[in-house]
């Protein structure tokens, strides 16, 4: 990908990231394509099969790979329609885990591109950390991998599908009440 | 331990002590008189279906190895090695012929049997006696319905005494079809807050479905049953600290989700069929098996396990489960709803744990501490139904099932042994005949 | 507790065991002895002047809402929902008719009043009494120049007993010109160190100045008239564990700003005439009102509460505050210099905090913890002094403020309640008197 | 803005960092402009107007939004001159919170410009995390977002505004005793 | 340096650091150059000499700086054939503290370079934060600056050098089994 | 308290409690019975080879200063301000006439001489007795080959008794030729278990290595030398808790280096004259010296303090050391073998970090806590050897050494002070002699 390219993608996921932190969610909304699929996954932990800590019995009962079971892991599998009837849900005054609202900040760091499946596509890879704050003295790092396949549409960026690993077994956040 | 603990639940006046939800004493007493006592859930057979498939889990803050044999027996072992504590397996699950353990090479068979102590011979002069040596089993492991429970104490009732009349209503949620359910995802998260405020409040708490989740259900995350007024049920506890909300059989609490409410439609005459007559009575929507399995089929379908991590705090461990007789396509829309509904991101459990998390954090304070919580909705109003085998609330919202699961647990909390339980149970027994005598008149 | 609090301050030697700093034990005993009995700190009537403003905060780990009702009364509760515990109010400040609890809806009214239950008639029957279940308010509530207190002890003394000569003292820093003080930024912030330090170091402890903050001294954050030998002043008690660090009435210990500097030199005939003779004595410039408010005035203007935490965990919750009647410009500069002196980026500030906290996390070590702490400076050499209605040392710096803050943490932790507590009281009047007597001799 | 400037701009932060990370504080004061103005904010917890926590009795009362009481919130409110006098503390040698010095890390990440009210001036955003360690075991993580105003000045930029909001409520560090 | 340089160098950086997120060890010892040192210090608490803390009393005893002790407090030291065989036991099956193996998001920060000796060398400064996940909630932090020499061999970048400082004075991990 | 510690460690069965592990009252007990009372490793005297220079360390948790002062004496002091408790030397080391506290600057000599006390006239009134307020010294400090020890308790035996039989050993690895040790390097970090599982695995747990450290072995960072089948040796207990891994003579435990091994060759005759007949019979490579500095010399080379922090947290201060008299390229590859072997990134080191984790977070489980742990390997075949002068086992590998380990620290937590232990150690003298007696017949 040419330079300017790597930049232009940059710039958009890091305005992408400021309408999160600043909450302006419905401008966020406007960025994802109508057929977004958004998720996230946590990891499991998984003897490898060179490991001796046991004998498999089984060969056939051990799964491909971790991605394998991505399903099975999701904390997030969401849809436009969905992710708008989240902001939907925080503009009641009633989504008690975000009133008072929390406070986000998003990291958006190691920018790759590949190329996309068609020439209006480009694949991105970052690694992200989510600060949280809330409340008095709450805090949390939420901390992985993102693949985004960003699409032009009319001569903007549109997110047609996000994946983002979140590199902990157990959450230790108590809740994922915000955006990524 | 100094601690009275038999002054801290007050079920005459519905009262209940902060103190029982900070205080780390009570904590560490709840562990031995209630957590190495009670059956706790496990997992379900779906995890570990073949020879050699294992899971890892914890009862209390014990680590469990649940294991599969050659033979195809399920066994649950502490998952410490017996020779220095080393935690022997560290995987979530997976498939194994033998366990070894990474310190000094100790291998274990998935019987539990210690098979392999290096240089036995030479160095242990073979007077090792190997068969006292192998993984420490679970006093009790039954199943129900496919649900693995184990208790750590020899002197507690079977499974099925201990969950009683709670085992149809299990059935309602685990077996209306052939073939039961089986799992369809998994999600673990930290809460700070003590086990008991998410346990009372999936065993009982319809009351709080009208405001703590109104926002998801006006922006249709759920049918939000509990909180339409047109809805029936009742508050059902079955004895033995077990709960159920239910509403009534003819009130839609499934997922607001075409495909789902389809399957539902499609299976209703079969299911109800299968479940027998209570199934026209009554139908069970969320429950807490005592002291902290719960289970959930409005909104999402989970069942999870409180993990008790401290005082202030517990672990979620929460599967997603389908019957296993529906079609993919249902069982991709069940694990949709629960991502969705019920889950850290939930749309509905997160403001949940917002609330369990203040619930807890307020009692740091020494004057907020004696401030009693008040469990008094309904009071007298509620009354042994023979038909549903349970105590049953009068109003389709109460709090008699929180004073069931106080008043069990101050009764664990006090005894010295399951034998001393019995006269109580005996009592209760007495006192079901009589309300079900008088429910008959 | 079976800790022997009598034992740990030796009065007659002026030394202090090292264990009341960071053992678990006697952390929760002050809880109950000190903070759930005396007089606290909330805030301030400027930062809720109208219908409807509160204000959150803490009581020891208490949390409190502070709120002017619909009438204008001032008001504070535990911060609590009665039902089942939940922290009712979520915000720092607002204003508010009424406030709603997250997870069933109760609503409380600005006055504390029960006013919504949902279905209180179908499904509690009418048979909650509202009455009986309010918030929790303090058992009693004063103010003076501004600054409100609380008790939840009704055996508490009235506030103006419990500040006693030490009311002309705050006068001095909240009522020294028409109108009083204002609040005008708010910092807070976590310290790893025990409360106590800070409560001592405010109360009377002139003599770190010259060392710990000479850096800023130097560099002209400060005219640091503590560290300048030519000062006057005295370390003055006026009973009951109150403490003030004072200097002469000529000395000059504003911030080193133009601004301000002439706006004292310009209100200070307005002021002595206000304060009338005593201010002609004696100029406080720092103090503590027990156990853990705290006020300075030179260098910067800000008073705070060193919330306790846990042995080795408070939080600073510090308030910058200027005379109303100030012209905005020295408001302003007010602002600044505390900002840049006493806040979490004090230039003063953090060099306090990082000795508070060695002085905390060395008590750890069993050995260590057992070598008392020296409090003796000066000892001996402090009376009565009548002016002052207080006792005072002889030299302007001392630790005899030190010595009456321990002696009367001694005496709260020990006593089983305020009226034990009574007859020391009397015989600290009786010394008074007849040191006023010797004074006069 | 052109990819040389963001570029430019980029280069000049992360030296900035560094001088910072590598405690050569009087070459750092060197890149300020006389007129600057520097502060932190931390952040209020507020029930949005949407909430239905409470119903607001006077709804005159409510603040404008967060941001009209960053005065009331400011935990640096620093000029040129004062942070130079922060610099000659910290040489005294008895500026015991730096003595022994902390270590700081600075990571500057999503960088955006936009322009400023002239043409020799740049309005750059970022967020920040600034890692802090100290003594044996003490660590801090700061974080939040950055508004710079940047201007050019004899051909070298300068920094002549910078806001910065820290994403606490309580501030969960003992102290600030370093720079941003 | 150029633009195009820079961005060059940071797109292999982000390569490098993926490879080592998702365990491709092999594949990342091949970027490696045959005469690499490659080194990880943490950091010593010393008075500096400005200090009233202490009154020294032999001024010859004063270490010249930190770095003049580096050797002293090196966690690693390692060369390409040494980290060949730590993958290699990695490998075995019965590397316990990566079994299962841990979660690792290398995060790449504030790229700076300068040219180095010759024309095929450039040196390359950033920051990192390296987030480490394991078991069920273990999770460490390690943060710091790094000095990599990068070196063109055949047309591709090969690291010759990469010295790593550890922004800590006892370790806050319990251990370094993973890359940087 | 409550605990009573003689029944945890069961000798006769070799079974221990896994309660001493976990449980906080038993470890703040070890911080006043083992900690306060044994004699403590400070550091080396390579490390404060001058006047002034100064190195801080910790006994237990006790923060202690070690200082040279100018007349060449080390002393040790905690690292306390005796005034208001302040941590006194925030530096890991350095050179120091004196040291001045950040509160209040009060300056000691690097004698521990209160020298200066700022206004100690005016403010003091000169009643202060600096001579009573010098550092807190501790109550005996002595040295071996260069390895300087300390203990709080003036009743402790002269470290040469403390010592014992076990000073021959140390010498092979800190006196093997002239001129000693220096040390090359120091690694610091945090291990999230109890401190005695590291104390008691270098001090003899052989066994461990053929399958914790197979990877690294057959990778070739060692030469495994305990792992091999045809290497000798034996587990040594020299007494009062110290233990000691040997091997063979003739077997060969260096690092697989060339430079190493060539080195080692080369003074093998010249160490063997220096060590005595006694290095003719046995090889000790790994030691711990009680209760909690431990050292090693295969592999890599170092010396390290297990410092408690906690019942589930240790810090390792960890010190890489080499022969004054090797050459410097010798020095740079034990540098790097320990850096590359026992260190934070030791290919060795972090396989047992994870290991001594796992064997403590499980004792978390209250059921879990109740399995005792097994020391049975290789009972009744250890005798008392007199040519070792030691309790050895007669295999290379056993488990005789942790037995020991624990009935020492049975003994000393049970003892009301050394007086006390005095008998016991009597008794052991009379089994020395017993033993040696039936050895010789
Ligand atoms: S601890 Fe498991 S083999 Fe030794
Ligand atoms: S806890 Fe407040 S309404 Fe139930
Ligand atoms: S605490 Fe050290 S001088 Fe006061
Ligand atoms: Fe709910
Ligand atoms: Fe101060
Ligand atoms: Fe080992």
């Amino acid at each position: 990908m040419t330079e300017a390219a790597i930049r232009e993608i940059e710039q958009f996921l890091y305005r992408e990231a400021r309408l999160l932190d600043e909450r302006r969610f419905r401008e966020w909304l406007d960025l994802l394509s109508d057929d977004l699929r958004y998720t996230m996954v946590t990891r499991a932990n998984r003897y490898p099969p060179s490991s001796k800590a046991i004998a498999v019995l089984d060969p056939a009962r051990l799964p491909d790979d971790e991605t394998a079971e991505e399903d099975a892991l999701a904390v997030l599998d969401e849809t436009k329609p969905t992710l708008a009837g989240r902001v939907a849900r925080l503009e009641t005054g009633m989504a008690w885990a975000e009133d008072p609202p929390s406070r986000t900040r998003h990291f958006i760091a190691n920018i790759e591109l590949s190329p996309g499946s068609s020439a209006a596509e480009v694949a991105v890879r970052c690694n992200f950390i989510v600060y949280k704050s809330r409340s008095e003295t709450e805090q949390d790092f939420y901390v992985g991998a993102r693949r985004d396949l960003l699409r032009r549409v009319d001569g903007t960026w549109k997110i047609a599908r996000r994946k983002l690993v979140l590199d902990q077994n157990v959450l230790l956040a108590k809740n994922i009440s915000i955006f990524f | 331990m100094a601690t009275d603990v038999s002054q801290l639940v007050d079920s005459e006046h519905a009262l209940v002590s902060r103190r029982i939800f900070i205080e780390p004493e009570i904590y560490q007493e709840e562990q031995k008189k209630i957590f190495a006592r009670c059956w706790l859930f496990l997992c379900h057979e779906s995890q570990v279906p073949e020879p050699g498939d294992f899971y890892t889990t914890y009862m209390g803050e014990d680590p469990v190895l649940v294991v599969r044999d050659d033979h195809g027996k399920v066994n649950a072992f502490l998952n410490v090695c017996r020779h220095r504590g080393n935690r022997l397996c560290r995987a979530d699950s997976g498939n194994a012929a033998s366990f070894t353990c990474a310190y000094h090479g100790w291998t274990y068979r998935n019987d539990g049997t210690l098979t392999g102590v290096p240089h036995l011979k030479n160095f242990y002069y073979d007077q090792l006696d190997r068969a006292q040596w192998g993984l420490m089993p679970v006093a009790q492991l039954d199943s129900h319905r496919g649900l693995i429970f184990a208790t750590f104490d020899k002197g507690a009732p079977p499974l099925r005494e201990y969950l009683g009349q709670m085992a149809w209503y299990l059935d309602v949620f685990f077996d209306r079809r052939e073939g039961g359910v089986e799992v369809l995802a998994t999600h673990k998260w930290v809460m700070p807050c003590n086990w008991k405020f998410p346990a009372e409040n999936f065993g009982g708490d319809a009351y709080h479905v009208q405001w703590t989740h109104l926002s998801a259900i006006t922006t249709a995350f759920s049918s939000g049953v509990t909180a339409n007024p047109r809805s029936q049920g009742s508050m059902v506890s079955p004895g033995n600290g077990h709960l159920l909300i239910c509403v009534g059989p003819d009130d839609v609490g499934d997922p607001p989700v075409p495909a789902i409410q389809a399957y539902e439609h499609a299976i209703r005459d079969e299911v109800r069929q299968r479940l027998g007559p209570r199934a026209g009575l009554i139908s069970p929507i969320v429950g807490t098996v005592f002291p902290h399995f719960s289970f959930l089929r409005s909104t999402s379908r989970t069942f999870r396990v409180w993990q008790p991590r401290g005082p202030d705090k517990t672990e979620v461990w929460s599967w997603v489960f389908c019957d296993k007789a529906a079609p993919a396509e249902v069982k991709e829309q069940v694990r949709l709803a629960a991502v969705r509904g019920f889950s850290p991101s939930g749309t509905f459990e997160q403001d949940d744990m917002d609330n369990w998390q203040e619930c807890t954090t307020t009692c740091r304070g020494v004057v907020s501490r004696q401030m009693a919580l008040n469990y008094q909705m309904g009071m007298g109003h509620d009354r042994y139904d023979a038909g549903l085998g349970a105590w049953a609330s009068e109003a389709r919202i109460s709090e008699n099932n929180h004073r069931h699961f106080y008043r069990r647990w101050a009764e664990l909390m006090t005894a010295g042994s399951w034998a001393e339980l019995a006269p109580s149970r005996a009592q209760a027994a007495n006192a079901q005949a009589a309300n079900a005598q008088a429910a008959n008149d």
